[in-house]
C-alpha cells in the first residue's frame, strides 16, 4: 500500500525540517522519495504533520500493571468503554487494560512506547501483555540493578562476567536494554529495609547504588547496547534528594561511550521530577531542579525524561518497593507489594495528586521547571512516567502548559494551583515557551534517539512509515494564548490520522484498524563464549535459590510474536 | 495404578465407653474442604468408582461422638441440614478430638448439605452449617447414582428414582 | 496401599515438566514415557503423581450428546460444535465457567466468545478465593514470589490452610525445609506456626499450633492489631485463644527478620468471609512498621490465578466478568456464578477444565437441571452426570503445552510429553470451534 | 404552577432473567408519553426486548423536569435491577420488593420501596432519600468494591432488618436500620450516621477509622478494638438527641480509628 500526505505541515526536526509545507511518501511501511500514481493521497493541507510519538518511559505490562489492574476495579471501572466492530471494550483510567492502552496512545499519534520495567522472572507476563496490547511497538528494559548475580559480580568487581550475564539475560527475558532501579534499595527492602545516597551499601552484599550504576554502565558500553543505561536513581520523592541525582549521573561521567551507537549519552535519569527535591522534609521541602538542569546543562553525557504530575488520581507502581510503602504510611490507601526472587521488589498505592495540595503542585511545578530549565531539548524527554505522575493520556495537556507561559502564569494567578509554585519554585520567573518544533523533538525525535532507534521518531527516507497528523493548522493557530490550551490539548488527544508502518490505524481520532504491537529486543552476539562461561558457573546457584527450573525461566519465540530483534556485534 | 480402596483411619472408637451416652441423633457443626484422599480421587478423574464414594461420601467424627451413635468405621449415617439429607459413611477424624464438629471433605455427598447462600460475596457457604447426624442403615450412594437422585435432570418424571437400577463405576453411552 | 517396584521399563524421560494440579505449579517433574503414555512421574506429589497417572477409565474420548431420553451417546465433532454453538448463540443470559485447569492460550478464544455473545466468564476463585480478591481489592496486597520466602524466612504461618493435604510440597519446595539462601539450615532456621481450629496434618508438624475457634479469624486478627497498637486486651480469652498466648504471638512475630503468611479457603469460607482476609492483611501491613511481612493466598487450581491475572489485564476485572451489556461489569454478587445459579438466571451453562457437579452446593447445582449444559473437560465427573453435550479436550501440561501463573504469579510455560489421544481436541481449538460457528449463525442472523 | 407526571408500570410478566432499569429514572423519562414507553426497549441479559412483553404501562399528566415525575412500580419487581440508579430527582414507588442495586449511586430525589429489597440498596449513594419498609440483604449503603470511598450523603431509612456488612466504607450521610444488624456494620467507615434500633449479632464499626454508630439493642460480640469512654445519659449525639444511658466505645484502635460507638447500656448490662 501507497500513500501520500499532502500540503501538510511537517516538523521533523531529526532532518531539520522545521514547519515546511511539503509531502510525506510512504511505500511498503518505509517513508520514500516518491510513490507511484495510483499511491493513495491524504489531504493534510496546513495541517500538523510530524513522525509517530515516541515514549522513552512508561509502564504499560507487565507484573506490577497487572496487580495494579486486579487490586483497583475502581480504577478499572473508571475507563469503561463498550467493545464496538473493530475494537473490545476498554477499561482503566490509570491503569487501562491492555487493549485499552494501546487505542489510547494510538488515538495520540504515538507508535513505539518503552515498558520501563520487566523482572527476567516474570518477563513471560509482560510479553503476553505485549501481545494483548494493539497498535505499539513496545521496547521493554529489564531490571538489573537489585540482581543478585549482578550484585555478585560488582562484588568481585567482574566487569566481564557481568557483561556476558547482562548479554545473555537480555536474551533469555527479550528486553531492549537495562534498567536500573534504586540500585541496593529494593534488595535492602527484602528485609524491610532501604538505602540511602549512593555510597549506602546493601545488607550482607556490601555493595553500594553508585558502585551497581557504575559497573552496568560501564558493561552498557561495552557491549553497546542501542539504549544507554537507564536509571531510577535512589531517593525517589524524598525531599533533599537532587544531591543523591547528581552524584548518580557524575559517577558514570568518565565512562567512554561506545563509538557504534546512535545516541550522545550514557546515562539516561528516568522521571527527573521525583528525583529534584530540595529542602530536608515536606515542611520544608523546596525545589532543587536548578542544580539539577545546570548539571545537565553542562554534561552531553546526559539524558532525562520528567516524569510530569498532571493532577489526576492515579496508581503508583515502581521496583522501589521501600518508597511505596513510605507513601503508605503518609496516606494510609491500601498498599500492594510485591518482592521477586532474586531481582527485585515492586510496590503500588493509589495517590492523589490534588492543585490544592502543596506537595502536589510542588511536584508539579519541579516537572516544568526543568523542561523550561533544561536548555537543549534534545536531553529531556516528555514522560510522566505513566501512571506514577499521572496516566500518559494526558501528555497534549502537558504539551500546552509547554507551550503556553501565559498558561502556565494563569494556573499560578488564578490560583488554580497551591501558592507552593510561586513560594517554593522559580516556575512564575520562567517565561520560556516550546514551540511545535520543541515538541516534536521531546516527544518523537530525542527519544528515538536516545533509546537509539534510528528508524524512529523522525520523517527521513527509509524511516519507519509512523507518522500521526493532527487537526491543527500550526501556521494560523496561537498555542502560546493560555484560551487556546484547551484546544492544544483536544486536538493533540485525537490524532487526525495515525499511521503505523505505512497503514492508517487511526483517522479523527477513531480506531480504524488494528495491527499487533511488536516486541523489540536486542541480540547480542560475539559473546557467546563467555555467555556459555557465566551460565554454567552461575547455575548451581541459579538451581538452589531459584524455585523454577532455568529451562522454564526463560522466555520463548511463541511469547515475542511478532518480533523485531536488534542484533549487535559486541566483538566490533 | 496403586491407590487406596479406602482412606487409612485409626480405630479406637470405644463403644463401651461408660461416661459417652447413647443417643439416636447428635447436632454437629459440619465443615467441608478438600483433603488429601479426595484429592488424588477426584483429580485422577475416578469419580464413578467406589473409591470415591469412600473418600469425598464420608463423614470424619470424632470418635466420642461416633460412640454416643454407636456408630463405628465406614458404618452409614444420614447427615441432614436444611438445605437437605446424605448418606455418608462415618469415619474416625484424623484430626480429632473435635466433638460436636464433623468433616465431609468437598463433592457431591457434602454439596447436598451445604449452604448456597452467598451473603452477596461470590462464595457459598461451605464451612460452619449446622447439621444433625444419626445411624443409618440405608448404603452410600455409588457419584453417579448420588447425582441422579439428588438432580433427576434426566429423570423427571420417575416415580422412584432410587429403585432403578444403578449406573455402577462405569461410564454409560453408546458408542457409534 | 501395596508397595511396588519402581517403574524401569519406559523408553525415554521428559525432565522439568509442570504439574498441572494445584498453585504450587511445580515444574521439576519428569515424566517416564512408554509408547505415548506416562508410566511413571519423578519428584510429584501424591496429588501430581494421582493426576497425571490418570484413571484412563474415565478419560472421556469422544464428543456426546443427549438423546431424547437423556441418555448419552457418541457424536462426531461437527454435530457435537454445531449444537453446542447453537445453543450459545441463541442464549440470552450464558454463563462460561471454569478455565482455571486450562491454558491462558484458551482462555483468550474463551474471552473473545464471551465478549462476543455478551455472556458471563468466570472462574473457580468465585467460590474459593474470590473473597481473598475482594479483601485484596479492599486493602491492599503485600505479597512477594515464592523464592523470597525459601531465601529469607524465618516465620512461616499458614491459617485456613492444610497445604500437607493440599499443597503437599509447598512446605518442602518453597516455605519451610528447602535452605535458602540466608536459611541455610532450612527447616531448623524456620519456625513454622499454624492458626486452626483443627489440629490438621500441618498443624502437626507445627511448631506453634493457634487453635482459634471456628468464625474466631476476624476477631483474633484484630486482637493482635491492637496488641500492635500498644492496646490492653480486655478479655481474658479471644477467639478461644488465651490474652497472653496473642500477646506472646504478637511479640515473636514483631522480631522475626522474614515472615510469611500463607491463607486458604477456611478464611475465605468462614462467617466474615473476605473481611477476614482484610483484617489479616491490614495485620502484614502494620507488622511492615516493624520488621519484613508478607503473604499469599494458597491457590487451588495450576492456573486459577492465571485467569484471574488474565483477565485483569485483558479486561481490568480478576473474574466473575459480564459482558451482557457489551462492556465488561464486575459486581460481586450479581455477576458471579453461584449468585446467578441461586437466582435461576443463566439460560445456557458452558463448563470448562472444571466440576461444578462435584464443587457447587446443590442449591446452586439444581439450576443446571433446568438449562443446556456443554461440558469440555478430559474425564468422566460428576457435571458430566448433568451434561447435555460433552466436549473431550486435552491435558495441559502433559499432552498439549501452554501457559500458566503458578499462586505468586509467576508465568510458567508448561509442556507437552505425550500426543494426546486422536479422537480428543485442544481446548483451545474447541473454544475457537465454538466462536467461529456462534459468528456464523449470528452473522447469518442479520 | 404545580404539575405531576404519574407513570404507573404493573408487572404482567415476571422474567427469572433479571430487567436493568437504570435508563428508565425521572430523569430520562419525564418527557416521555406511553407511545415512548410502548417502543422502549428493556435490557434482559444480552438482549433488548419491549418493556411491553413485562408491563402494563399508565401515563399520566406531564413533566418539565424529573422533580415533577411519579414513578410506580406495581408488583414483585425481585428481577428489576438498577431502579432510580443515578436518579438526581423525582420520586420512584415500588410496591413489592426489589432487586439489586436499588438506587444505587442515588443522587436526588427519593425512592420507597413497600417490601424487601436485595443486595446493594443504595451502594455509593451521593444524596436524596430511600426508604425501604421491609428488610434488605447485604451491602447496604455501601461502597463498589475495591473503592475507600463509599456512601457520601442522602438519608437510607430501613424498617426491617439489614444483613451483613452495612455501609461499608461509608464516607457520609445517615442510614436508619429499625430491626437487627448482621456482622460488621459500618466496616472501614470513615464518616457517617448509623443508628440500629434491634439487635445486632457480631462486630460492630471492624476497621472503622470515623464516624458514628449507634446500637439500641443488644450486641453480641465486641471487638477487642474498641475502648469504652464511659457511660452517658440521654447523650446528644451528631447533633440527635438519644433517649436513655449508652455506653460510649471509641474505635477501632487496630488502625487508630477515632469513630465513636454507642451501646444501649441497659441492653448491654454485660459489658457495664
Amino acid at each position: 500500500m501507497e500513500y501520500i500526505l499532502k500540503n501538510g505541515i511537517v516538523y521533523d526536526p531529526t532532518n531539520n525540517v522545521n514547519g515546511d509545507k511539503k509531502d510525506v511518501m510512504i511505500k511498503d511501511g518505509k517513508i520514500v522519495d516518491n510513490v507511484s500514481s495510483d499511491a493513495k493521497v491524504l489531504d493534510v493541507t496546513d495541517k500538523l504533520v510530524m513522525a509517530a510519538g515516541v515514549d522513552v518511559h512508561s509502564h504499560i505490562a507487565g507484573p506490577k500493571l497487572c496487580l495494579g489492574r486486579l487490586y483497583r476495579p475502581e480504577d478499572s471501572r473508571a475507563g469503561v468503554v463498550a467493545k464496538t466492530d473493530i475494537t473490545r471494550a476498554e477499561t482503566g483510567f490509570s491503569i487501562p487494560s491492555c487493549s485499552a492502552t494501546g487505542y489510547r496512545y494510538s488515538r495520540m499519534g504515538y507508535g513505539t512506547v518503552t515498558e520501563a520495567a520487566v523482572p527476567p522472572l516474570e518477563a513471560k507476563h509482560t510479553h503476553e501483555e505485549i501481545m494483548a496490547i494493539p497498535n505499539i511497538d513496545v521496547s521493554p528494559l529489564a531490571l538489573f540493578g537489585n540482581n543478585w548475580f549482578v550484585l555478585q559480580f560488582v562484588k568481585e568487581n567482574d566487569l566481564e562476567g557481568l557483561a556476558a550475564f547482562v548479554s545473555s539475560w537480555l536474551k533469555i527475558s527479550r528486553c531492549y536494554g537495562m534498567k536500573v532501579v534504586n540500585p541496593c534499595g529494593s534488595e535492602a527492602w527484602g528485609w524491610g529495609q532501604n538505602v540511602h545516597g549512593i555510597d549506602d551499601p546493601a545488607p550482607y552484599w556490601g555493595v553500594t547504588g553508585g558502585e551497581v550504576v557504575r559497573a552496568l554502565t560501564k558493561v552498557n558500553e561495552m557491549l553497546g547496547l542501542p539504549h544507554s543505561m537507564h536509571v531510577h536513581p535512589n531517593d525517589l520523592g524524598h525531599p533533599g534528594n537532587y544531591p543523591t541525582t547528581i552524584a548518580t549521573l557524575d559517577v558514570v561521567k568518565d565512562i567512554e561511550k561506545n563509538p557504534n551507537v546512535l545516541r550522545d549519552q550514557t546515562i539516561h535519569c528516568t522521571h527527573l521530577q521525583f528525583h529534584s527535591y530540595g529542602g530536608t522534609s515536606w515542611r520544608d521541602a523546596k525545589s532543587g531542579a536548578e542544580p539539577v538542569a545546570d548539571y545537565i546543562n553542562k554534561n552531553k553525557h546526559v539524558t532525562c525524561d520528567v516524569g510530569q504530575v498532571t493532577f489526576d488520581e492515579t496508581t503508583t507502581m515502581t521496583a522501589d518497593a521501600p518508597m511505596e510503602y513510605d507513601l503508605y504510611k503518609l496516606t494510609g490507601l491500601k498498599w500492594a507489594n510485591k518482592d521477586i526472587e532474586l531481582e527485585t521488589a515492586s510496590g503500588l498505592i493509589p495517590v492523589i495528586y490534588s492543585p490544592k495540595s502543596p506537595v502536589s503542585t510542588l511536584q508539579w511545578a519541579i516537572g516544568l521547571e526543568l523542561f523550561l530549565l533544561i536548555k537543549d531539548p534534545w536531553q529531556v524527554v516528555l514522560t510522566t512516567d505513566s501512571p506514577n505522575a499521572g496516566p500518559f493520556i494526558r501528555y497534549p495537556r502537558i504539551i500546552s502548559w509547554l507551550m503556553s507561559s501565559d498558561r502556565r502564569t494563569e494556573m499560578i494567578e488564578n490560583k488554580e494551583v497551591h501558592n507552593w509554585a510561586s513560594k517554593r519554585t522559580s516556575l512564575p520567573t520562567l517565561d520560556r515557551v516550546y514551540d511545535w518544533n520543541d515538541i516534536a523533538i521531546t516527544t518523537r525525535s530525542a527519544p528515538a534517539k536516545i533509546l537509539g532507534l534510528e528508524k524512529r521518531g523522525h520523517l527521513g527516507i527509509g524511516a519507519n512509515a509512523d507518522v500521526a497528523v493532527y487537526d491543527i493548522e500550526p501556521e494560523n493557530f496561537d498555542a502560546t494564548k493560555a484560551s487556546n490550551a484547551a484546544v492544544v490539548e483536544d486536538v493533540l488527544t485525537r490524532a487526525a490520522y495515525t499511521i503505523k508502518d505505512g497503514e492508517v490505524v487511526v483517522k479523527d481520532g477513531k480506531i480504524v484498524k488494528i495491527v499487533p504491537s511488536r516486541h523489540m529486543w536486542t541480540n547480542v552476539t560475539g559473546f557467546e563464549q563467555q555467555e556459555k562461561k557465566v551460565l554454567e558457573d552461575i547455575m548451581p546457584m541459579f538451581n538452589r535459590y531459584y524455585t523454577v527450573k532455568f529451562e522454564n525461566y526463560k522466555v520463548f519465540d511463541h511469547y515475542i510474536d511478532p518480533a523485531i530483534e536488534f542484533t549487535i556485534d559486541a566483538s566490533k | 495404578m496403586t491407590y487406596v480402596d479406602k482412606p487409612t483411619v485409626s480405630n479406637v472408637v470405644k463403644f463401651d465407653d461408660p461416661k459417652v451416652k447413647k443417643v439416636k441423633k447428635i447436632t454437629v457443626m459440619l465443615n467441608t474442604g478438600t483433603d488429601i484422599y479426595q484429592g488424588a480421587c477426584k483429580k485422577r478423574g475416578s469419580t464413578l468408582k467406589d473409591e470415591y464414594r469412600k473418600v469425598a461420601g464420608v463423614a470424619y467424627m470424632d470418635p466420642k461422638d461416633m460412640a454416643r451413635l454407636a456408630v463405628g468405621n465406614w458404618e452409614s449415617v444420614k447427615v441432614k441440614s436444611d438445605w437437605g439429607e446424605v448418606i455418608c459413611y462415618a469415619a474416625h477424624s484424623r484430626d480429632a478430638p473435635h466433638e460436636g464438629m464433623i468433616f465431609i471433605p468437598k463433592g457431591p455427598w457434602a454439596n447436598v448439605v451445604v449452604s448456597p447462600e452467598t451473603y452477596c460475596c461470590n462464595d457459598p457457604t461451605y464451612k460452619g452449617i449446622e447439621a444433625t447426624v444419626e445411624k443409618s442403615d440405608k448404603e452410600v450412594l455409588l457419584m453417579a447414582d448420588l447425582m441422579r437422585s439428588v438432580y433427576r435432570k434426566y429423570t423427571k418424571n420417575e416415580k422412584n428414582v432410587d429403585e432403578l437400577p444403578s449406573l455402577g463405576e462405569m461410564p454409560v453411552f453408546t458408542k457409534k | 496401599m501395596v508397595y511396588e517396584e519402581p517403574v524401569t521399563d519406559y523408553d525415554h524421560i521428559v525432565e522439568n515438566c509442570t504439574c498441572a494440579f494445584c498453585g504450587s505449579n511445580c515444574d521439576d517433574l519428569d515424566y517416564l514415557v512408554k509408547g505415548n503414555h506416562v508410566v511413571a512421574v519423578r519428584h510429584a506429589c501424591r496429588l501430581g503423581a494421582s493426576k497425571i497417572m490418570e484413571d484412563e477409565d474415565q478419560r472421556l474420548k469422544v464428543p456426546m450428546m443427549r438423546d431424547e431420553n437423556g441418555e448419552l451417546q457418541e457424536v462426531d465433532w461437527d454435530t457435537a460444535l454445531d449444537a453446542a454453538a447453537e445453543l450459545i448463540a441463541n442464549a440470552v443470559r450464558p454463563l462460561f465457567y471454569g478455565w482455571s485447569e486450562t491454558s491462558i492460550e484458551c482462555m483468550k478464544k474463551g474471552l473473545e466468545l464471551t465478549e462476543y455473545v455478551g455472556a458471563v466468564i468466570d472462574n473457580q476463585a468465585t467460590i474459593c478465593h474470590g473473597p481473598t480478591v475482594q479483601a485484596v481489592q479492599n486493602v491492599g496486597y503485600p505479597l512477594m514470589s515464592l523464592g523470597e520466602v525459601k531465601n529469607r524466612a524465618d516465620m512461616v504461618v499458614y491459617t485456613g490452610s492444610n497445604p500437607m493435604n493440599a499443597h503437599p510440597r509447598h512446605l518442602a519446595r518453597y516455605s519451610v525445609f528447602p535452605r535458602g539462601w540466608f536459611r541455610q539450615r532450612g527447616r531448623f532456621d524456620r519456625t513454622l506456626v499454624t492458626w486452626d481450629p483443627k489440629f490438621s496434618d500441618t498443624a502437626k508438624m507445627s511448631d506453634i499450633w493457634v487453635p482459634f475457634e471456628e468464625n474466631g479469624d476476624y476477631a483474633f486478627c484484630n486482637a493482635i492489631r491492637a496488641v500492635l497498637k500498644g492496646k490492653e486486651l480486655k478479655e481474658d480469652v479471644i477467639s478461644g485463644i488465651p490474652k497472653q498466648d496473642i500477646i506472646d504471638l504478637t511479640e515473636a512475630m514483631k522480631n522475626v527478620e522474614f515472615g510469611a503468611l500463607f491463607f486458604g479457603l477456611g478464611l475465605t469460607h468462614t462467617l466474615s468471609k473476605q473481611r477476614n482476609i482484610d483484617i489479616a492483611i491490614g495485620l502484614v501491613q502494620d507488622l511492615n512498621a516493624y520488621t519484613k511481612w508478607v503473604l499469599l493466598p494458597m491457590r487451588g487450581h495450576f492456573n486459577v490465578n492465571g485467569f484471574n491475572i488474565f483477565m485483569a489485564y485483558q479486561m481490568g476485572f480478576p473474574y466473575g466478568v459480564d459482558f451482557c451489556r457489551g462492556y465488561p461489569r464486575y459486581m460481586i454478587g450479581e455477576t458471579t456464578t453461584v449468585d446467578l445459579l441461586n437466582r435461576e438466571e443463566p439460560d445456557v451453562f458452558m463448563v470448562i477444565a472444571a466440576d461444578p457437579g462435584a464443587h457447587f452446593p446443590g442449591g446452586a447445582n439444581m439450576h443446571l437441571a433446568n438449562i443446556p449444559v456443554i461440558q469440555i473437560d478430559i474425564h468422566w465427573g460428576p457435571s458430566t452426570e448433568l451434561a447435555d453435550i460433552v466436549l473431550p479436550g486435552t491435558f495441559i501440561g502433559v499432552e498439549t503445552a501452554g501457559t500458566s501463573y503458578r499462586m505468586d504469579s509467576v508465568p510458567i510455560h508448561m509442556k507437552s510429553a505425550i500426543n494426546p489421544p486422536e479422537t480428543c481436541r485442544e481446548d483451545e481449538w474447541i473454544v475457537n470451534e465454538l466462536y467461529e460457528r456462534v459468528k456464523k449463525i449470528k452473522e447469518e442472523a442479520k | 404552577m404545580f404539575r405531576l407526571k404519574t407513570i404507573t408500570l404493573t408487572l404482567k410478566k415476571f422474567s427469572s432473567i433479571a430487567l436493568e432499569f437504570e435508563e428508565l429514572i425521572p430523569d430520562t423519562v419525564y418527557n416521555w408519553n406511553k407511545e415512548d414507553f410502548e417502543n422502549y426497549q428493556v435490557p434482559v441479559g444480552n438482549s433488548r426486548f419491549p418493556l411491553t412483553n413485562y408491563f402494563d404501562i399508565e401515563v399520566e399528566g406531564d413533566a418539565e423536569g424529573p422533580e415533577d415525575v411519579k414513578m410506580i412500580l406495581e408488583g414483585d419487581m425481585g428481577r428489576v435491577k438498577y431502579i432510580g440508579y443515578r436518579m438526581t430527582d423525582g420520586e420512584i414507588i415500588v410496591n413489592g420488593d426489589a432487586d439489586l442495586q436499588a438506587g444505587a449511586e442515588m443522587i436526588g430525589g427519593s425512592l420507597k420501596i413497600n417490601g424487601n429489597a436485595e443486595s446493594y440498596v443504595g451502594r455509593e449513594m451521593r444524596g436524596g432519600n430511600i426508604e425501604v419498609m421491609g428488610n434488605v440483604k447485604e451491602y447496604c449503603g455501601t461502597s463498589y468494591i475495591g473503592e475507600w470511598r463509599g456512601m457520601s450523603g442522602g438519608v437510607i431509612k430501613v424498617h426491617g432488618n439489614a444483613g451483613k456488612q452495612l455501609a461499608d466504607c461509608m464516607s457520609g450521610g445517615e442510614i436508619y436500620i429499625g430491626g437487627n444488624c448482621d456482622i460488621l456494620a459500618g466496616i472501614h467507615m470513615t464518616k457517617g450516621y448509623i443508628e440500629i434500633g434491634g439487635d445486632v449479632t457480631r462486630w460492630p464499626g471492624g476497621q472503622m477509622k470515623n464516624g458514628t454508630i449507634v446500637i439500641k439493642g443488644k450486641l453480641s460480640y465486641l471487638l477487642e478494638g474498641f475502648d469504652p469512654e464511659g457511660v452517658f445519659v440521654d447523650p446528644e449525639v451528631d447533633g440527635k438527641q438519644l433517649a436513655g444511658k449508652y455506653i460510649k466505645y471509641k474505635g477501632d484502635v487496630g488502625v487508630n480509628g477515632k469513630g465513636s460507638l454507642w451501646l444501649d447500656a441497659e441492653k448491654n448490662r454485660n459489658l457495664l
